[in-house]
This record gives structure tokens, C-alpha cells and sequence, in this order.
């Protein structure tokens, strides 16, 4: 116990997390200081090329029966945390359904910088992980979109006045994958997979990584801390699920992460990974596929409850959590 | 040469909507337009734009359209009915003149 | 549906008032506003806006408010009298016709 | 304060004759004026502005001038007649009220 | 023969194509995927501000007789392609003549993002070529644009109605230089000859080449995907011209640089490189040029041509055939 | 004294000064060429980050007292520098007193953009310096801007029908530290101290510094070029005031950095370090700290003297005077 308090100290004084918290000290303060929009998106866009490429030429040497098991486990993950917000959040008092579907499926998606954070930690710590695991990232975001968006369609199409949206899965999913972030993500992969992208990769993306990672620390920051304000117009409940939501996803991650240890052989790293995918939540391409599956939904609810709580938490808090628990119970 | 009265239609809301806008003023007859993005304030809340909205859904767009004035106010009646419940949004004319009378379907 | 006539004040001036000028409009009554970054040329010089404007300081910005006419002229006084001697900077009104009454205060 | 009519003209064509435009316009007795950049969709096609245009030649700007009818009436034809023929633009007035009177030239 | 495929082979799998092929993809399945305008812009400066430097880098230590024969063929060649545009191209059935001579045009200038890619694969396949060679780029674009300028109003200035424009050579060259693109080039070539910039060029230019250059090609490849669609609304001659011009104008290149490499000694990669200036069609500074030189040419037909097809067929089809026949005829 | 002009003239070939000197040539002839709005604020930041993390690093391991008077001579020169504007240029005819008060203003106050050359120039030639020095950069800014500001209050409040402004000290201080390039410092700084940075600073900020020092000194150029222009409208001795007070003021630097060399043990290279924080005016965010507090002051004047010419002539001229001093008198 002792030892995962100690490994929790450590993780806290990470200049990434410092980098987090200035920004949200810049936007406290009132400061004019901002990354410019094109250096944020291109430091998006660094990050989750370099997950992709790493995750594709990983994919060439992996067999697929190793990588099957995991990504039908985001998937129920997915879907499962959403379902699981349908039966708490949802039935809180004084809470909108369709907000609390669309806070839910946020919840259920996934964030490519909280990954990247992960990576950096475990490539400073030396901890091997399978790196097609982060890749597999759209395997539960986009069911859990899917889900809320449906969910809270049914709920709508059964009010009185309200005209039935009509709600197709295939548009759904074509809507994720022509947002920005996921298709980085899978050209990273794809390039990684068919073509030998290993000395781009050596050069630029992987060198280049912890320094735009910092650089999006700064801007997550400025933005939670924004998304903060606006929170204060809505119930409670929401800070509430923002706090405990992630580590109970989290922990749902890292035990069946855990299967997956004794089935297919995933690596520790790899099953603290299967955490952090699940315990993340959307700060950067779910909230306009929410915007625009569940228009009714108050942006200010899920954006202020993802981007502005639970992005900090998960990596402040519970990502230190996740490694403790990892290094203590593989050894590490 | 001689200028024209017709009208300018313009919409201010969420980049988010900016394709379904367009779709549904070119499905009502509009086949030209010209868009920039702004930042603003409303009923809705600050919509600052570009400076750092890392999801991009705080950015406004504006729309104009030049046309007929009984097109120019259907179009502002569908696009309020049809999205200003859930976004944030506002929509208004204005006169102008124009000496380019094929290109705006005037008959000279 | 009917159309209410409005006015629509716009401001061009030095981005480094921004604040200043929408504190002002506040204070005096509007509380919704559109604003971009233009370029522009005047009196006191060329003011080239986002191109190689190290310090900011050659920056524009357009302010816009739709709001009823009294108001509206109000602001550009207000504006005019406060800031026009020292800074670079216009402001004009126009008609415009919109049909949100209830976001424009227009009693129906 | 009085408020004087004058009008507003607005250019909106291919960035890569900003340049021409501006010489024409200053020519003619324009020195002052607003430009910036936007997308938009005519005649010439889709002009899509910022987005990934990597030679620049789909970016359209929009130009700005306020003053006397008849020199913005004389632009705009000059801008039509000189341009239009091969260059993607449209050209309007619009009428605007102005409160600096000296800056526009206007007799008090 | 079998030696000339495996090398053509081998060529289609670098990553560079790659990103070329993925930003084809990204347009083609409608994604809101895009590189920030800055970003690119600054793409293209760190590898214009690299060919530049190493190239004045390179003259520095070159004797001016040398690097004298090989500009001059530029300038013949650049000259040379339009006219043989203006007999073959401008002849053809439904061909409007000012769009014939505005593409004859583009296609005599040169590519700087083709010289790049030619450049990478130089230095990875370890082929010597003389720094100062990329660097010729002007003696070839500028000529070929004047020349096409001033045909298309030779050919105007005879049409009933029409206004002579007055074309001045001295006001195409300024219009060229100030152009932002050949501006860094030359910054690039003055910095090298006249300061020491060999600590910030292999500190920062040159490492960061490889990426940038990746992230062109995406940026290359989804404007190529838009303009293609343009060309649908002109003569298939287009199509045609972009498909089988540069290989005869990079034969003629590599021609001439042949017998450059017998007098003057032009290094075997300097010869290679030749062929790629020839071949390669202007994507970013020249359409600009051609806009205001011969305004009455339908932008749809010379863009779409050159960038829509003449670039990618260049760089994914004609730079391995000049590598393999270099290798064999040099024994490389 | 030969000595001297040897190191003088070595000076004067590095590429930092030539990508200036690009720059204004860039603007000289009209070129289009622009680094993207986004690049160069990058830039700014990236520079400005390096100064803050490698002050912070250092000011950790510092003791305070060695800092402490360093950092009082610097309020010192802050003041003095524009009180010493206040008995010269601001007496001399024809000059406007508070246009006289805003330039001395930017002139006491410093520009991260020539401490960053400075720094640049002393790890090329090895010369140690004390991290924290350059950090102290607020310590002269601050005090110079607000000392100006009110000498202008109290100057206008003097004169008939104008409206006294209030001058509130705490609110300048708040508008300096609000703006992006101190806000930028500073975080910086808060990071060197209370986290370990180091892994970023060595793969990030460090050593894409001297490429992104080249950019901002490109733009520098370009602006500078433009500014002169508008110098012609304004009186002939702001000209002469930017030739002269760098000179003086870096030499005030010298000498108080000289005694903390004696009494607190400054090194050499913080000696010269405290010149050129003297020497160097504002180009980036004293100017619109300056048109808030001075609103009647005419940019044209105080922002052509300052960033038209201060700056060039600081970084050209006088910056290898202060490194020629630095190496003869301590003989480095
Ligand atoms: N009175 C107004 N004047 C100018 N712009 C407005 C006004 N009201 C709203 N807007 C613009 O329309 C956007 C959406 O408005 P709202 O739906 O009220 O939040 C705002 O972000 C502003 O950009
Ligand atoms: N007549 C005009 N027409 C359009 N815009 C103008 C006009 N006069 C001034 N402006 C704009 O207002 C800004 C400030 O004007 P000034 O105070 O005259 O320098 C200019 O930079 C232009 O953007
Ligand atoms: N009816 C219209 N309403 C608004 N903007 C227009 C209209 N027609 C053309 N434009 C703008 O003018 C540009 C050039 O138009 P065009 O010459 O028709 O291609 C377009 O890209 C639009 O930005
Ligand atoms: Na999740
Ligand atoms: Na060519
Ligand atoms: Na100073």
C-alpha cells in the first residue's frame, strides 16, 4: 500500500500533468496567452499519427487472434458504459435524459492525448505494452457514440411533439471515421501496416512526441478550465459522475485487460493500457458527433462534464492509479 | 448601368450545422453563398472562435446569401424553424444593390 | 412570418480595445455580439491585420450588434466619443429585418 | 448627434486580384477600406478559403469601402467591367449610417 | 529489364507515396481530416528553406563553369517544354488555346515538394548528388512561365475583340521572385553562399525534412483528390498530356544532364536530378503566376491537369523509372 | 582593440543576423513571402519557453541571495532607463512628450527575441552563464513599462481639457503578466522550479531553438522593414535614439552586472547577459501594454523606433560589442 502511494507521489510531479495544470493557472489568471488553433490541431494530429503508425507496425508482426479478443473487449466496453450511465446517471434526479446519454457516451469514448499520456509514461518507465493496443481506440469509442446517440433517440422518439430523428448506424460510424482524429488515427495505421514508415517515424513523430504532447497539455487546460465555468449552470450529479465514473470504467478495463493477460497473453503494459482506453473520455472528436446524433442534449453538461472534469481526473488521478495498480500486481 | 433591389440573407450559428445549413438552403433553391468564421456572444453563451476550442464547438460560422427577397425569407424561416431550437443562432435581411442581373436571376 | 426592422451597429477598430469597447456596449445595454478579424486601411494607416503582425498591434477587429435603433446609436456615440481620438477606428448602422423577436426584444 | 447616409460597397472576389482591386479602387478615389478573407460558392465553384488550397487560388477576399454614392456607384462598375469577365466576384451596395463626417467627407 | 522493376517496385513502397496516396483517400471518402493552413505553409518553407540552403551550401563550394552548363539546359528545357506543348497539346481537337499554353506552361515549371521527395530518396539510397542542382529550379520554372505567358497573349492579342494585354518579361520575373515560394528558395541559396548557416540547417532543416515532407504529401494528395473532379468538365486531352508529358520531358532532362554529365562532370545523382526538375509540373507557385499572366485560361483545366494528376504521376510513377534507369545506366 | 574588431566582425557572419537582414530584404522587395501568423507565435512561444524552463531548472538549484541583487539592479535599469529618457529625448524639440515617455518605455523594457540570440551565441561559443539571468527579464520590463505610463499620466493630467486617466500600478503589473509573452516566461519558469521539465526541455525546446530563433527572426526582418516606413512621418531624433540609448543602456547593464560579478559573484557570461537585457527594447509585448497606457502616444513613433530599428541595431551592432567587451575584459 505503501509502495502504490509512493508510485502515485511520483506520477504527480510529471511535467505533463504540470503542463495541465498551468493551463488551467493561465485561464484562472485570466491570461491572453493561447496556443495558436493550428499548432493545437497539428499537436493532435502528431500524437495520434504517432499512436497510429506505432499501432500499425505493430499490427504487421502481431497475429490477429492475439489482437481479436482485446478489441471485442473495448467494444462490449463501449457499449457497457453507456448502459451502465443509462441505469445511474440517467435516472438522477433533476437530470435531462438526453444530457445524461450524451455525457454517458462521451464517458464511453475515448481521448487520444489521455493515451498519449500513457504511452509517454510507459516509454519513460520502460514498460512494454503490445503497441496496437492504444490502436484500438475506435473500437470502443465508436460503439459507445453509437449507443448513446440510439439510446437517447429511442428516449426522445417516445416524447410527446417530438419528430423521430432518424438515426442509422452506418451514418453514425461514417460520421466518426470522417472526423478528423480517427482518420489520423487509421492512416497511421494503415501506413504502418502496409507501408515501412519506421524511419519517418524514428525522426519526426516519435522525437517530436513529448513535446506536442505538452504543447496539447496546455490547451487541454486552458479548455477544462473554461468548460469549468459553464458546468455551474447544471445539477451536481454530473462533478459526481465526472470523479467516480472513470475509475469504476477503469477498473472494468483492467480486469478484463486481465482476461486477456491469461488468454492471449497480453502484456501487463497492455492491460493497464486496456484501462486508461476505458477509464478516458472524449475531449476532442466526440463532442461534435454528439452534437450533432443528439442536437436536444446541453453541450454545456457533457463538454463541461468530459473536457472540463473528467479529462483532468483521469490523468491527474487515475492514470497514476492504473500504473500503481499494474506495477503491483504484474511486479514491475 | 443600372442596380437592382434584392435582398441578403444572412446566418449566424454553430460551424457544427454549417453543411446541414447549406444543404437545406440549396435544397430550397440558393446555389451561391459566401461563409467566414466568427466568434460571438448570444443567448447560447461566448462562442469564441478559433482561440483554443479544441473540439471545435464553440466556433460560430456566417453565412450570406444574395438572392430574392420571397427565397432570401424562406430560407430564414426554414433554417430558425428547422435549428434555432437547438443551436444557437440568429438569422437577418437586408437591402442591397446589384448591377450583375444575370448572375442574380433579374430580369433586365 | 413576420419581419421586424432593427438596426445593426458595426465597430472596426484596433483589436488591442476589443475589451474595452464591448465592456462599453454592455454597460450601455447589449449583451449579444458578432465579432471577426479584418485588415483594413484608414486614416491612421494600413492595418494588415493576421500578416506578419508581431506584436498585434496592426490587427482590426469588426464588432457587430443587432439591437433597436436608440441603442444601437447610443453605442456608436458612446464608441465614437471614447475611443476615435486615440484609436483607429469606424462605425456605422444598418437596416436589417429579422424574425426572432423574443431574442431582439421586439414586443409582437 | 446627427447620422449621415452614405453607402457601403462590397467586393467579393479572388484573393489573388486583392491587389488590382485596391489599385482600381484608389485610382477611382477610394483610400480607405476593409478587407478580409472568406469562402464561398458561385458561379466559378467552390472556393473553399483556408482549407488545404495549397497555391492560394481558391481563397476568396471581401472588400469593404464606404463613401458617396456616386464613387462607390463608379467602383463597382469599374470592378464589374475590369474583373468579372474572368475573375469569380460579385460586387453590392448597401446604405449605412456614419456619425464621423469629416472622415467620410461629408459637408456638416 | 527485371533489375529496372525490382527497383520500380521497391519504390512504390516509400512511405513518402504513401502519404500522397492516403491524402487521396482522406478527399476521396469525404473526411474532415485537414492539415492546418499554417502548418502546411510552414511545410513547404522548411523544405523550400532546405533545398535553398543546401544548395547555396553547395555553390559556395562549387566552381561556377560547372553549375554554368546545367542552367543553362534548365533555361533551354524550361523554354522548350512549352513550345513543344504549344505544337502537340495546343493543336488537339477542343483544346482552347490560352488553357493549352497556361498547362504547357505549369508543366515546364517545377515542382519544389518533387524535388523533395527526389532529394529524401537520394540521401537514403546514399547517391551523390551535387546540392546546387535542386537549386537550379528557377532557371527552368521562370522561363517556362514566361514563355507560355507570352504565347498565350501573342495568340490573344490576335483574337477580334480582344484587348492586347501588355505582358512585360521584367514584370513576370518580379511577379515569379516575389512569389512566396521561389523567395524562401532564394533566401535558402544567399543564406548558404554568403553565411555559415551549417549549424541550424543540420540542427533543425534538414531533421525535419522527412516529416514535413510527409505532411505535404497528405496535404498534396487531398487537393489532388478535389481538382480531379474539375478536369471531368474539360477535353480528356488533359488527361492524356499529364500522363505521358513528363516522362518525355524527364527523358529529355535526363538527356541533357547525360551530356552534361560527359563535359562538365554533373555527378550521376546530378543527372538523376535533372530528369526530376524536367518532369516535374509547378503545384504552388506557378498556378498563381499563370492566373495573372493569362487570365482568360479556365483555372479548372491547367490546376486540375498539373495538380490533380501531373504531380502524383510523377512522384508515384516517373521518379522510380529516372531512379531505376539511372542505377542501370550508371551502375549505381 | 584589433582583438576586439576581430570578434566584432566573426559576429556579424552568424546566421541569426543574416535571417534578420533576409528579412528585411524579403520586405525591401516587396516579396509575398509571410511566415504564417501561427509559426511565428509558435516560434515566440518556443523561444520564450526555453528562456523560462532553463531559468527555472536553474533558480531550483540557485541560492536566493545570489539572484537577489541581479534582479534589484534590474528594476533599477528598468526605471532609469526611462527616467533617463524623460531628461533627453523627451526635452528635445519637436518631440511630443508622451510619444518621448512610450518609447523610452519600450526601451527600458526587453525583448525575448535578442536574449534568446544571446543565448544562442554564448552556448556556440561555450560561455557559461547563469540560467536564471535572462529569467530576471521581467524584473526590468515590468518597472520600465509602468514608469513610463505614469510619467505620461502625469504629464497629460498637467495639461488643459484633458480627462486625467487613472494609473493604477497593480493593474499595469496585472496587464503585463496577463499578456502572452510573460504569461509564457513565467510558466516556464514555475515548470524549471517545481517539476522536473528536463526530458522535454532536451528533446523539445532545446534543440528546435536556434531553428525557430531563425523564423522569429525572419518575421523580426519583415516587421522591422515595414515599421521604418512609418518612421519617416516622426522627427528625426528618434532615429538618433535608437542608435545611441541601446549603446548606453547595455553599458549601464555591463557595469551593474560587473559589480554583481565582484559582490555576488555574477559569471562573465551574466555580465553580458545583463547588457543585453539592458540594451534590448520591446518588439513583441511592451507595444500594446504601451497603446493602453499612453493611449495618445503615436504608435508610429515609439513602435518604428523600437522594433524598426532598436531592435536590429541591438542584435547587429551592439550585441557583439557587449561579447567583445565580455571576452576582452574577462578574457574568455
Ligand atoms: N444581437 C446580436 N447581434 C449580433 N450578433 C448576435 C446577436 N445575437 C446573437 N448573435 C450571434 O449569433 C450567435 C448565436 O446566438 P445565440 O443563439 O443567441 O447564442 C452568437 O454567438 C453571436 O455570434
Ligand atoms: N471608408 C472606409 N471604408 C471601409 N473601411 C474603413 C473606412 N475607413 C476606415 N475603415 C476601417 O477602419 C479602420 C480604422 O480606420 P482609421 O481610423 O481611419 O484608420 C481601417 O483600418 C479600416 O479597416
Ligand atoms: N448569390 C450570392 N450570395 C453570396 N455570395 C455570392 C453569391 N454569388 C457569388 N458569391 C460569392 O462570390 C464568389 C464569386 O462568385 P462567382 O463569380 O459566382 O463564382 C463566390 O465564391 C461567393 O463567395
Ligand atoms: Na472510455
Ligand atoms: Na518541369
Ligand atoms: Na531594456
Amino acid at each position: 500500500m505503501l509502495e502504490f502511494l509512493n508510485r502515485f507521489i511520483e506520477q504527480l510531479q510529471k511535467p505533463v500533468l504540470a503542463f495541465l495544470i498551468a493551463g488551467m493557472l493561465i485561464s484562472a489568471f485570466n491570461s491572453k496567452f493561447r496556443i495558436p488553433e493550428a499548432i493545437y490541431q497539428f499537436a493532435v494530429f502528431m500524437l495520434l499519427m504517432k499512436i497510429g503508425l506505432k499501432g500499425g507496425i505493430a499490427i504487421r508482426e502481431a497475429n490477429i487472434f492475439e489482437i481479436f479478443l482485446p478489441a471485442l473487449f473495448c467494444v462490449l466496453i463501449g457499449i457497457g458504459i453507456v448502459l451502465l450511465g443509462a441505469v445511474t446517471l440517467a435516472k438522477l434526479p433533476g437530470i435531462k435524459k438526453d444530457d445524461a446519454f450524451a455525457t454517458c457516451g462521451l464517458f464511453g469514448a475515448v481521448s487520444g492525448s489521455t493515451l498519449a499520456v500513457a504511452m509517454l509514461t510507459m516509454e519513460e518507465k520502460d514498460i512494454f505494452f503490445e503497441g496496437w493496443v492504444p490502436a484500438l481506440y475506435p473500437f470502443m469509442d465508436i460503439p459507445a457514440l453509437i449507443t448513446a446517440i440510439i439510446l437517447a433517440n429511442i428516449y426522445l422518439a417516445k416524447q410527446k411533439y417530438s419528430k423521430k430523428a432518424d438515426v442509422s448506424i452506418a451514418d453514425i460510424i461514417k460520421d466518426c471515421l470522417k472526423g478528423g482524429a480517427l482518420t489520423t488515427l487509421l492512416i497511421g495505421v494503415a501506413l504502418g501496416i502496409f507501408t515501412k514508415p519506421e524511419s519517418v517515424y524514428e525522426n519526426f513523430f516519435d522525437p517530436l512526441f513529448s513535446g506536442f504532447l505538452s504543447i496539447l497539455m496546455l490547451t487541454l487546460g486552458i479548455e477544462a478550465y473554461k468548460r469549468l465555468a459553464e458546468l455551474k449552470k447544471v445539477a451536481g450529479w454530473y462533478v459526481a459522475y465526472a470523479f467516480s465514473a472513470p475509475l469504476v470504467h477503469g477498473l472494468i478495463g483492467f480486469g478484463l485487460g486481465y482476461i486477456a493477460h491469461w488468454l492471449v497473453e497480453l502484456s501487463p503494459g497492455g492491460v493497464i493500457m486496456m484501462a486508461v482506453i476505458a477509464a478516458s473520455n472524449s475531449d476532442i472528436s466526440g463532442p461534435p458527433t454528439i452534437r450533432a446524433g443528439i442536437p436536444s442534449a446541453n453541450p454545456s453538461a457533457y463538454i463541461g462534464t468530459s473536457t472540463g472534469i473528467g479529462t483532468i481526473v483521469v490523468i491527474a488521478l487515475y492514470l497514476p492509479v492504473f500504473f500503481a495498480l499494474g506495477e503491483v500486481i504484474f511486479d514491475l | 448601368m443600372k442596380f437592382y433591389k434584392i435582398k441578403k440573407l444572412t446566418v449566424i450559428t454553430e460551424a457544427a450545422i454549417l453543411d446541414n445549413v447549406l444543404e437545406l438552403a440549396t435544397e430550397l433553391g440558393a446555389d451561391s453563398y459566401t461563409i467566414d468564421r466568427v466568434s460571438g456572444k448570444g443567448e447560447k453563451g461566448v462562442r469564441f472562435g478559433m482561440d483554443s476550442d479544441i473540439s471545435g464547438m464553440l466556433t460560430n460560422v456566417r453565412i450570406e446569401i444574395i438572392t430574392h427577397e420571397e427565397l432570401a425569407k424562406k430560407i430564414a424561416v426554414e433554417v430558425e424553424a428547422n435549428f434555432f431550437q437547438n443551436y444557437a443562432g440568429i438569422v437577418y435581411l437586408q437591402d442591397v444593390e446589384v448591377i450583375q442581373a444575370r448572375k442574380f436571376n433579374i430580369k433586365e
